[in-house]
């Protein structure tokens, strides 16, 4: 399936969604499509909503965030989330990483809470009346609780899988596996399709199965600006660069007119920039192997 | 400077929860010279990396590369974080109280910020979870508060505030931050907080970095000075 | 360290001992060694208490069983640990694996319980008091608990690891993750020790990180009857054999006799047996590798 | 039979979670047949295996080989069961009363056994998670009491029974269990259970095992007849 095709399946106005990547393997591609199809009214939800969220909110399509860290990793400030949040335009529901993590893991657990021990003596609570506490039935002790999540869509960006969905994954996992299982719908968007017998090869290595994949989707370098171990590297340049286009407006309008909605697909967005290829494909590393045999 | 002291502060086999910039700096100078066992656990999951560059985010891909285990975040916040397994917790902050608490959320009320901070992300967790704190942050008045205009981060496991003109310990006693020791060259009314600073009886004076200190900073681990500044 | 040293050390009359493993990576030269020491009043816990713990109850070790299921799997019963809870000699505590489950998960993340969806309907909660409940802070509706469970020491049977006791483990992981960080004291038994560039190629697969090991023993076949995915194969004829040998004291005894009290070593129990290798060592299914490059 | 009778109540695609024995032979006698995309998983963590030999536990390492996932125990748990993604879960038992609900704990009193049978392993969350039960055990006034000594699992979701007579269903309205079809040659007084069983207006004739079914079974799938007996 096209990813045009599966954002327009899979992906509605109002939807609570998800594009999960800790750093690592962040579809920039299915948040690029989602502009340009101009998906309105959605929730985002994301631990660190990263550049491709601040494009989002900067194209239209959010309603609300739900987020536990809101920054241009290592440089600086999210601009667009920044203006929509400090000229009141932007919803907000606030955690910390732990609280988010928690949120997919009773989501997936198909829980309505998670248990953590945390938020005591921070003000987050007052901020977020969605963070409640419960008694320990055991030892009486007050524990922090946050309530499930589960998104309409998540869409999850791996390195490969096969023609059924199932995707391994490694290098950085973030909340990939909970915040799939937590969903109505996954997209899978990968970056080598695979024959059935090398996802067999190595059970182990997979993250999301097949049972809970809705539509997968090849898409090379379908995370970049962020990357993908083995495939691509970071393009770090991208980062630092986006300070500048962000903090103005126009700057902003321009990107997005010319690498969002100037193109059709990822094809021709790689194809518009050819040097990132050579510039940030990846060098070999291979893992020693394993015997699966009995 | 300030990345020398940090590192200084890091006992050998230690099993610590690092961010980017100069605290991944001090781990790594710190490895390098008098903890060569020190155990590095990113938020990203990737624990005990040995980076061959430098870092530009907690989910750089050369700290995975080459580490000893790489696990979901969930498992860094369960089986690490609350787990107890972190003796040395990194924090920052946009302010930093009287009482050690920090705030990286809003300037301003919560509901009409003056300035839109990042937030938490891990920071509340690390605070609770980590045995000790170090707070790595340049000082000023505007910058350390009486109190924090939002508390994201509670100041009871703060053991030391590594600054820039010199150290602050939290008091056992009182629970605020009192100053230590100052770096060479700086006087007592060089250091400029929010609130009547107090100081140690015994004011210490901290060593300058040692020419191999300075070597490894400025030649191995930050050659293109990302976060040593000057 | 020697395994000897290792229980020696680390295991102590009237701990709470875990041997985990799901069927995979069973460690019964780990238990073998307990029963030579003459450990006594144990506390076994462990989903399927399996023909190990069955041997430790015969021995004397054990004053209690926490567990989930008790069987001989594909074959039968668990005649010593029948005859004594028949005879009344034999603390349970019983819940069902999800209940196991739950409360190593609980134990790993050092909370003081786990919440499940469970045991409605059933008899478990009466047959044992310590499954309760607890109420969702957002929905209201009742959730069954499970308290955490913290061993005072658990062993783990993995493939692999380098000599600080990083251990990377593939098929089958049943709850060894999860047990490991929920106990004070951790010992990893493996059937190859790896030079520490192997573990670092591959980090995904690591398990345990040596941060939370206490003791690292080198145990070739140390799984055996048990098995090593990749190493060897389960010993289906003696689970089989195990039938008529437990069925009967006095065989029981013979056994322990020859094959635990009469070796002092794994290395000596496979010396007894030398046709196990040829019969059950594993052949080859390599997996398709990974690149970790960037 | 009995496993001929299991395989024909999956249908093509579903995802079904397999004991050892019986279940495990009609699951993939099914995907030999009428439903290849049967997607199996293992209470031991192994997700879509195709096993080179017949497994003889859940956890034979042909499970694993060539498998399409294999998970923690935590996830199976959490992340299949409980989440609500299994649609058939197998079960047998010691004792299925009127109700369907099965017994693998004791014979007699808890405290003080007649007989320790091996416990609910992971029997109790199948029966309250999985969308649909088939129950697999032979048929006999001791086996199926009016009531269980110990309720291991409840059965509300009970679809089917299959025995070795033929098949039980559970009446919708009345929540008993009913005898819905008869196997061939046999009558409705050869099913003997420990209540007044009452059947279907309708009562169906299971049509005998078919020569592909019997081959695949005695041939391919239990040529050592591990499991199937006679």
């Amino acid at each position: 399936m096209s990813l045009e095709d599966a954002v327009a399946r899979h992906v509605h106005d109002g939807d609570v969604v998800v594009i999960e990547g800790f750093t690592h393997l962040i579809s920039f591609a299915a948040g690029h499509e989602i502009i340009r199809q101009r998906r309105r009214e959605l929730t985002l939800c994301r631990l660190t909503p990263d550049l491709i969220y601040d494009q989002m909110i900067a194209a239209g399509c959010a309603k609300k965030l739900v987020f536990s860290w809101a920054g241009n990793p290592g440089v600086g400030s999210l601009h667009a989330f920044r203006r929509a949040v400090e000229g009141g335009t932007l919803e907000l529901e606030e955690y910390s990483h732990f609280g988010m993590v928690a949120r997919f893991s009773a989501g997936a657990a198909r829980l309505p809470f998670w248990t953590l021990r945390d938020y005591a003596g921070t003000d987050l609570p007052k901020a977020n009346p969605r963070i409640k506490s419960v008694t320990c039935p055991y030892t009486g002790e007050a524990l922090a609780t946050v309530p499930a999540l589960n998104p309409d869509v998540t869409i999850i960006h791996a390195q490969r899988a096969d023609a059924q969905g199932n995707a391994q994954i490694w290098g950085l996992l973030g909340v990939q596996k909970e915040a799939a299982f937590a969903s109505t719908r996954v997209i899978v968007v990968i970056e080598e399709l695979v024959d059935e017998r090398v996802i067999r090869s190595d059970p182990n290595r997979t993250l999301i199965p097949a049972a809970i994949v809705t539509a997968v989707v090849v898409e090379p370098w379908g995370a970049h600006p962020s990357y993908a171990q083995g495939y691509y590297d970071r393009d770090n340049d991208f980062y630092v660069g986006w300070e500048k286009i962000s903090r103005d407006k126009g700057e902003l309008a321009h990107y997005l007119d010319e690498c969002v909605y100037g193109v059709k697909s990822r094809a021709e967005y790689m194809q518009q920039q050819p040097r990132l290829m050579e510039r940030l494909k990846a060098g070999e590393q291979r893992c020693v192997g394993v015997n699966y045999g009995f | 400077m300030m990345a020398c002291v940090a590192a200084r502060e890091l006992a050998d086999g230690e099993v610590v929860f690092v961010g980017i910039g100069l605290p991944n700096l001090a781990c790594n100078l710190a490895r390098r010279t008098h903890a060569p066992n020190l155990v590095l656990i990113y938020e990203s999951g990737a624990v005990g990396a040995t980076p061959s560059r430098l870092p530009v985010s907690i989910g750089d891909p050369a700290l995975v590369t080459g580490s000893l285990m790489v696990c979901g975040m969930a498992d860094v916040f369960q089986l690490f974080l609350q787990n107890g397994r972190i003796e040395v917790g990194f924090l920052g902050g946009a302010q930093v109280d009287r009482r050690g608490n920090i705030n990286t959320t809003v300037i301003g009320d919560y509901k009409k910020p003056k300035v839109r901070l990042p937030g938490s992300g891990g920071a509340a967790e690390i605070a609770i979870h980590a045995q000790r704190i170090l707070i790595v942050s340049k000082v000023s008045p505007r910058a350390f508060p009486e109190r924090v205009d939002f508390l994201t981060s509670p100041g009871d496991r703060v053991a030391k505030v590594i600054t820039d003109k010199g150290v602050l310990e939290r008091d056992a006693q009182s629970g605020e931050l009192v100053l230590a020791s100052l770096y060479p060259g700086v006087e007592v009314k060089d250091v400029q907080v929010g609130w009547k600073l107090r100081s140690r009886a015994q004011l210490g004076r901290v060593e300058p970095p040692s020419s191999i200190e300075l070597q490894l900073l400025r030649e191995v681990l930050d050659p293109q000075r990302l976060y040593l500044g000057s």
